[in-house]
């Protein structure tokens, strides 16, 4: 098989994205992984969500037409600020109600 | 290669889920036999507005969809409980 | 490659692609919502397995990773290879979230198809086979007989140690 | 060909909901149904557009049958008035 120039520096612009995510989600104090049993935890964290959020974003962006590997860090390090700041009262904690 | 295999597109196939769940609306009896086939009906409603490549309007009906679903939902919701409540009334009256 | 043994080959893969990171994910351990739990009992009063319930019930109930398997390969085949899956898994996540689920199983479902996608469409296999393939996967658990699917993936989460413990 | 084994999946589906006896085994043929219809759509339309229209169909009507699913439990045995 032969995989293009092309091909490589898109991967590398995703984990350039993944990388500048969490660099700035350490900087900003997130924490690493979910507590456990990590399944049912519904913390943000950097690995989950954060890291799915960053190469989401840089993937419509690259589809809207805006190639590049300063696009990707730039759109990585606008995500971690995202999901440290705003995703929490985007999407809150669904409440339990167990009292009918 | 076989003739009625040309029959079912998305247009074909959306109409016979809107006559399924037109019957199954007026067959059935109970109320939330009667909200599951509106969902299946709304997904047929869907796939016709699809077909014919009005996808604007399709994304809004998409979206409108749940919200008139929970609109049923509450109002079946309530009138049961109100009738329940009548009907406990009704029995303690006469046993008091 | 002929159309009907790439469609069951597609098949295959998406079945244990979505099963496994369904069952690993805790699916057949509790019900995450209260909707799932109805269906299980209902499952389980017809014969069934309870875990294999819950099961049924989670899919049912919130966009899980049989949801990011089928809509990241519609996303693979209209927009492209690898941008697709990867817009299909913060959607799926967005609704995930709409659904009061954490939202593990069903990015991690889009992103493996993903990969699995790309490595598959070297050996002639499009996303187009594996948007059939998995509505055929999903009939298959869904669509045929309850009672039998339920016992069958019951076993596979007790093998996983998913089992529930929920009387 | 792939449009066509799709379509008599939904077809089939549709039936087997209005035919059967449960009503949460209703709500399990309804999601194989729905899972249908979002992968004719984006056979169908073969734009971006497409999917993006596949996804926000597909997560509605999950989030109506999540609504469905709830009352379910709630309204167990209703009461009809008939006459």
């Amino acid at each position: 098989m032969i995989i293009h120039a092309n091909v490589l520096i898109t991967i590398l612009s995703y984990i350039l994205a993944i990388i500048s995510a969490i660099i700035v989600g350490l900087f900003l104090r997130m924490p690493i992984l979910p507590e456990r049993p990590m399944r049912y935890s519904f913390t943000i964290s950097i690995v989950f969500p954060t890291s799915v959020l960053a190469i989401g974003f840089t993937a419509i962006l690259f589809k809207l037409g805006h190639n590049g590997l300063l696009v990707a860090v730039v759109v990585g390090v606008l995500t971690a600020i995202f999901a440290k700041y705003f995703l929490e009262s985007l999407l809150p904690k669904p409440q339990t109600e167990e009292s009918s | 290669m076989y003739p009625f295999l040309d029959l079912i597109t998305l247009t074909t196939v959306s109409v016979g889920v809107l006559l399924i769940g037109t019957a199954g609306i007026i067959l059935l009896k109970k109320p939330m036999d009667k909200v599951i086939m509106f969902a299946l009906l709304q997904g047929g409603f869907i796939g016709l507005i699809v077909s014919a490549k009005y996808l604007d309007v399709a994304v809004a009906a998409a979206v409108f969809d749940p919200i008139s679903t929970i609109i049923m939902l509450i109002a079946i919701t309530k009138l049961d409980e109100i009738r329940k409540k009548k009907i406990k009334s009704q029995e303690d009256g006469f046993f008091a | 490659m002929n159309e009907i043994i790439a469609i069951i080959i597609a098949a295959v893969l998406s079945w244990i692609n979505f099963v496994l990171i369904d069952t690993w994910m805790g699916l057949p351990e509790q019900p995450g919502v209260k909707g799932a739990e109805v269906i299980g009992r209902s499952v389980k009063r017809r014969g069934g397995d309870l875990a294999g319930g819950f099961f049924q019930g989670n899919i049912v109930c919130s966009p899980d990773a049989s949801a990011g398997t089928l809509l990241a390969s519609a996303a693979c085949y209209t927009i492209g290879t690898p941008e697709g899956g990867l817009i299909a898994a913060i959607l799926v996540y967005f609704g995930n979230r709409l659904c009061a689920d954490p939202g593990y199983a069903g990015t991690t479902g889009a992103l493996s198809i993903t990969c699995i996608i790309f490595a598959a469409s070297y050996i002639g296999i499009g996303p187009a086979d594996f948007i059939v393939g998995m509505v055929l996967a999903i009939v298959t658990i869904q669509g045929l007989y309850h009672p039998f699917s339920s016992r069958l993936l019951g076993k596979i989460a007790k093998k996983m140690g998913r089992h529930t413990k929920l009387p | 060909m792939l449009i066509q084994i799709l379509g008599i999946i939904v077809l089939l589906m549709a039936l087997r909901t209005l035919f059967a006896q449960d009503r949460s085994e209703r709500m399990l043929y309804l999601n194989a149904m729905s899972f249908g219809i979002a992968g004719l759509m984006a056979l169908y339309i073969q734009t971006p557009f497409g999917a993006i229209i596949a996804i926000t169909y597909f997560i509605a009507s999950t989030i109506s049958s999540n609504a469905i699913a709830y009352s379910i439990g709630r309204v167990k045995n209703e009461i009809i008035l008939d006459e």
